[in-house]
């Protein structure tokens, strides 16, 4: 007779063995190395929290401290190679096995540790493949979760920047997996329950909340005259003409300085509530002045930012709130709806290639992927119709019967011609393909495949690949505005020409805008103290961003 | 630095009537122009000293396309990069085209 | 909101145009004759046609005024060996003319690839400065640009007879960056700017007295604050002197012993000081009115 | 030299000066003349209270009417870095110290400073060259930033650095580099009397501030006499 119980039987073994070092569900800090090795088997497939924002960092650092000799071989499955940590425990060989989606601050270690073999590489995801490999073929036996406080039960408040945590518990404890917290303070009753404690095992008091980094928060005094440029030809030359409403930004300044030309220069285009009303989006301080002037009417967020949460708090019409008041953020639910509900993904990237493959790996850095590709693609599975969806399906397939044609989501790169320290934006071939094969990957890792790429922008002008009709058009269209890079100089100048006539290429002055009209002055706020008083007072802004 | 120089012939001459004017500043990817007008109206003579090497043919790209379209003749133009990006020195050139054209403040 | 003419966000260029009467201003070894940085070619540096400072005379409501202004981005706005000759030369007119003059400070500091040039002539500037103001020539500092007014910088603006500074403007000998380096974070974060411009910045200089009017940051405040300060008397002699003997020891004396600037604003009696730094200028200057420590002309 | 030489040196008739905290002062007769000494020693640092200390005694002097002369004896390390100093207004304090010294100067006290250990940064500019003659001892070690810093903030190697300042005296530390920049009008030699070289000293003319003139006859600052003189002669023409 088959016993079909062992995962239940092993998780009572482990809390078992976790039970000596707790008090009810209560682990103390001090006993957290002795506790995880007696909760902890070699071999474990074990979810270590932590994105690009926030970090189970207590824990984290347990678990990298803890004696290989009774602790190997763990098969890591978590969002965020983050903290040194993260890459401690392969180096000292607590973990073997790595599955991930995002390595911002590691990259360059990453990369370095897998071509020395101290890692062994599953795959790089997106997070929401990351996440729905949790329900299939990565379910964690072991997740060590962050959050804000817990009552005695274990019910935790996870607070604004709650992002992954339904997501990893629910695959983990409903699998018979075993779920620790670390939280930063043990209260009787937390301010709301965003996850039921009869989920949650055991809870490590760590009396600090866990790391967050405040990744979304761009300076506006550091927006330059040309990143300007590019957010007026966005506006005036995407924006307004497919009536984009629902959408999200990534990180970067050109897409801050879209969101401070709103109410500046979209307000005199006269635009306000016929594009940017709704957005799948993290609570962008600089989205700020626009918020308070009207423009946007919803927003649901992957996570929080730093400084953003009493402002959030006081503006429950616009963004998702608990009971409690506080922003329920959640990165998997965010995820589906920039895929599926978005008509536009706008963000900035390192490299794009001739046929519009774009990635932000560099020869000795792995960045990971993190969201983008999911914002950035267009789902074959969606059915909904809307005027962008359907405008930019008209322009990729004019002949096809419209009640047949499949809508396109608008995926846009937005960036300048040269990147920091000059390097070109623009190449004949992307690193990540060296890269590949560097690592031996079977997959190069491309950010945004060409195929799900439909503008590009640059101050050179706009580039519509979705009115090419072939892939010659498509690399003179990309050539066409990549300004003085090697690729823009090798352009076909008379076929770009063509291209323009025919709008597929256009122009500053195309779209009636002078390049010498982009002036700091027209941004809504110049500086982070302006996002300050503009929010009343609300948003209060991390130490390192402050100029007063 | 390295040293560059350019003569060219524009369509256009330089219009208004200021002697010169100067746009920009030397520092990190900004640059500083200096217009002068003293020379021919069928030429204009473009000095360069850049701090970033090897981007000559940049460089010429770039002021083929600021002659044609902007009227550069009879101008003396003397440039101190600070390892600018094309963009900003496109930009700065027109600034100081526009600049030159105004009224003496 | 950051005003249309920030003095923060402008070039040396754009703040005089916008300080003087416009049209006025007229510049001294402009950048056409090309006074370059004779010493940045050996660390294979780009020079500027300015070397970072411009000087000339304009006026100010129609009267004659001097003017040197840094610019803040050009190397920090240090000071060089021509950077510095141009303002000692400029001080040293003044004093001959008799005519009153304002710097526009932002720098920080002496400039390395010329430390020893540029430390003398940091000396030469406030020897000018001071000969200047003891033959009753008034020189004001007006502080509020990218830079700050940092290191040898901050010593001439202490030779000023006034100052105007926004909150902005920050003045230091040392450098946030430079106390962290040589005395470790414990002793200073220099990420974390909100105490970098606590203990640094305009609003803290403006309430103990170490400058003298707070302005907006905008260029026609900063000219209004001007134009009332120039009315004021600039002398500098032996009265003046042992007057701020008496308000320097008395600082030290009334706030040696607190920790950060929120202890002296305390001290003084503002209420509710934490907010001091997030207020925006009008209310700022309502809560400190008759609050806060006076230089008197004592500097 | 060491300090109580200096002074043995300079005062062989004895001296009536004092080091409180490493803070300098008092005076001495040379000839007959009296000279007031003040200064910093034991390469400390000059914070607010040291500055302020170093003023309140030029005040007194200057407060007494004579002329006597005021020699500044400099051995110091740079001003204070410190977070309590900056918050308390060192840059004032500093500056006020400077000031002292040239009201001093000019209500016609000879204001002298004997460099003979280091000096750097804001308390070089506070003390030693805000007197009206500067001159050193040989092994005084002057600089406004030594080189493991400057290769810091430059992100040259240090050796670059070293072969760079083989060219040009312009920006590494030491004395001979800054005497050629016109900031050391003299060094003095140890071996002879100190209070004979201070009287020779005494006895040459001192006009306005000729350090620029002086820096550009020995080759450090080539442009700085020129350029200072040629914007103001364009001022009083304009």
């Amino acid at each position: 007779m088959r016993n079909w119980s062992t995962q239940k039987e092993a998780l009572a073994l482990r809390r078992y063995a976790g039970q000596r070092y707790a008090c009810g569900k209560s682990v103390a800090l001090d006993d957290l190395p002795q506790f995880l090795e007696a909760v902890l088997r070699p071999g474990d497939r074990v979810c270590l929290e932590g994105d690009n924002q926030k970090q189970a960092d207590i824990l984290a650092k347990a678990l990298a401290n803890l004696d290989p000799g009774k602790i190997h071989d763990l098969h890591m499955v978590q969002s965020g190679v983050v903290l040194p940590e993260h890459l401690d425990v392969f180096e000292k060989g607590v973990a073997k096995r790595l599955d991930f989606s995002y390595s911002g601050p590691q990259s360059t270690r990453i990369a370095r540790m897998l071509s020395g073999g101290k890692i062994e590489l599953g795959a790089v995801h997106t997070y929401l493949e990351l996440f729905a490999r949790y329900f299939i073929d990565l379910t964690p036996q072991v997740a060590l979760i962050a959050a804000v406080s817990a009552d005695r039960d274990g019910n935790l408040y996870t607070g604004p920047n709650t992002e992954d945590t339904p997501t990893v518990v629910e695959a983990t404890s409903f699998k018979s997996g075993m779920v620790v917290a670390q939280v930063a303070e043990i209260v009787d009753k937390v301010p709301r329950v965003d996850i039921p404690g009869d989920l949650v095992h055991f809870v490590v008091d760590a009396k600090k909340p866990f790391y967050v980094e405040p990744l979304f928060t761009r300076d506006p005094g550091a927006i330059t005259e040309t990143q300007i440029l590019t957010a007026m030809l966005a506006i005036k030359g995407l924006y307004a003409p497919y009536g984009v409403r629902r959408l999200n930004h990534g990180i970067g300044f050109n897409t801050a300085a879209i969101e401070l030309l709103l109410p500046t220069y979209g307000e005199k285009l006269g635009l306000k509530g016929k594009i940017c009303t709704h957005f799948a989006l993290n609570p962008h301080p600089t989205l700020i002045p626009a918020i308070e002037a009207g423009w946007v009417e919803q927003i649901h967020s992957f996570g929080s930012e730093v400084g953003m949460d009493d402002y959030l708090s006081a503006r429950s019409d616009i963004f998702f709130t608990g009971p409690d008041g506080s922003l329920r953020s959640n990165r998997a639910y965010c995820q589906v709806a920039g895929l599926y509900a978005c008509d536009m993904f706008i963000g900035s990237t390192l490299q794009i290639d001739l046929q519009g493959h774009s990635s932000t790996v560099t020869t000795n850095r792995i960045a990971g992927f993190g969201g983008a590709p999911n914002m950035g693609s267009d789902s074959r599975g969606r059915r909904h119709p809307s005027e962008p969806w359907l405008k930019a399906g008209a322009d990729a397939d004019p002949n096809a019967a419209a009640g047949l044609r499949r809508g396109r989501k608008l995926v846009v790169q937005i960036g300048e011609t040269f990147g920091e320290k000059n390097v070109p934006l623009f190449v004949e071939q992307l690193d990540a393909l060296e890269l590949a094969d560097k690592l031996d990957l079977d997959l190069a890792p491309v950010m945004i495949y060409g195929d799900d790429v439909s503008h590009i922008i640059t101050e050179d002008g706009i580039a519509n690949l979705l009115l090419c009709r072939d892939n010659d058009e498509r690399e003179q269209a990309i050539r066409g505005v990549a300004g003085y890079t090697d690729v823009g100089r090798a352009r076909d100048r008379k076929m770009v020409e063509r291209l323009r006539a025919r709008g597929v290429i256009r122009r500053p002055e195309d779209l009636g805008i002078d390049p010498l009209d982009a002036d700091r002055r027209m941004l809504a706020a110049r500086s982070i103290k302006d996002l300050m008083l503009a929010s009343g007072g609300l948003y209060q802004p991390p130490s390192q961003f402050r100029n007063w | 630095m390295e040293k560059l120089s350019f003569t060219m012939k524009p369509s256009t001459p330089a219009t208004g009537t200021r002697a010169r004017a100067i746009v920009g500043v030397v520092a990190s990817g900004n640059l500083e122009v200096l217009l002068e007008r003293n020379l021919p109206a069928n030429i204009c003579i473009i000095d360069i000293a850049t701090a970033a090497r090897g981007f000559a043919a940049v460089w010429e790209a770039v002021i083929e396309d600021f002659v044609t379209r902007r009227p550069a003749g009879g101008l003396h133009i003397s440039i101190n990069d600070g390892g600018a990006r094309p963009d900003m020195v496109s930009l700065r050139l027109a600034q100081g085209v526009r600049l030159i054209e105004e009224l003496e403040a | 909101m950051t005003s249309e003419n920030s003095w923060y966000e402008a070039g040396a260029r754009q703040r005089v145009a916008a300080l003087l009467d416009p049209g006025s201003f007229a510049e001294f070894i402009g950048p056409e004759q090309r006074e370059i940085s004779p010493h940045l070619a050996i660390f294979d540096l780009p020079e500027q046609f300015d070397d970072g400072i411009i000087v000339g005379h304009g006026t100010l409501e129609g009267r004659r005024i001097l003017v040197a202004a840094q610019e803040g981005r050009f190397m920090g706005g240090a000071f060089g060996e021509v950077h510095g000759a141009k303002l000692t030369g400029l001080l040293r007119a003044a004093r001959t003319l008799g005519e009153p003059v304002l710097i526009l400070f932002d720098t920080g500091g002496v400039r390395l690839q010329e430390a020893n040039a540029g430390e003398l002539a940091i000396a030469e500037i406030m020897r000018a400065l001071v000969e200047a103001r003891m033959a009753g020539v008034q020189v004001v500092g007006l502080i509020g640009g990218r830079a700050g007014c940092y290191g040898g910088g901050s010593l001439i603006a202490g030779c000023c007879s006034a100052l105007i500074v926004s909150e902005q403007g920050r003045i230091s000998v040392s450098g946030p960056e430079v106390i962290e380096t040589n005395k470790g974070i414990e002793e200073f974060d220099s990420r974390d700017r909100a105490l970098v411009w606590r203990t640094m910045g305009g609003k803290h200089r403006y309430l103990i007295g170490g400058a003298d009017a707070f302005a907006d940051d905008d260029v026609l405040a900063f000219r209004e604050a001007a134009l009332i300060v120039l009315a004021g008397n600039g002398r500098l002699d032996a009265d003046v002197l042992e007057a701020e003997q008496q308000r320097l020891e008395h600082r030290l004396h009334r706030f040696g012993k607190a920790h950060d600037a929120i202890d002296i604003w305390t001290d003084i009696g503002v209420s509710e000081p934490t907010e001091i730094p997030g207020l925006a200028t009008d209310e700022f200057l309502r809560r400190t009115t008759n609050k806060r420590e006076t230089a008197n002309g004592a500097r | 030299m060491e300090l109580a030489d200096i002074l043995a040196s300079l005062f062989p008739g004895g001296h009536e000066v004092a080091v409180t905290g490493n803070l300098i002062s008092g005076s001495g007769i040379i000839n007959a003349i009296k000279v007031h000494v003040i200064g910093i020693a034991g390469q400390s640092p000059l914070g607010c209270e040291g500055a302020l200390i170093l003023a309140g005694h030029v005040l007194e002097i200057t407060r007494k009417g004579s002329a006597a002369p005021i020699l500044v004896l400099i051995d110091s390390s740079s001003q204070r870095m410190s977070r309590r100093d900056e918050l308390l207004g060192l840059s004032e304090c500093l500056a006020h110290l400077a000031k002292t010294l040239l009201l001093a100067g000019a209500q016609g006290h000879r204001t002298i400073g004997l460099l003979y250990g280091g000096s750097a940064a804001g308390a070089f500019i506070a003390t030693a060259l805000a007197t009206g003659t500067l001159v050193a001892l040989p092994g005084a070690h002057p600089a406004v930033m030594d080189l493991p810093s400057m290769a810091r903030v430059t992100k040259l190697p240090i050796e670059v650095l070293k072969a760079k300042a083989e060219k040009t005296p312009v920006f590494a530390p030491g004395l001979e580099n800054l005497a050629q920049t016109g900031a050391i009008h003299a060094v003095w030699n140890p071996d002879q009397s100190l209070a004979e070289q201070f009287l020779a000293l005494l006895a040459e003319q001192t006009g306005g501030d000729a350090r620029d003139r002086l820096g550009e006859g020995r080759g450090g600052r080539p442009k700085a006499a020129s350029i200072a003189q040629r914007v103001e002669k364009e001022a009083s023409h304009a």
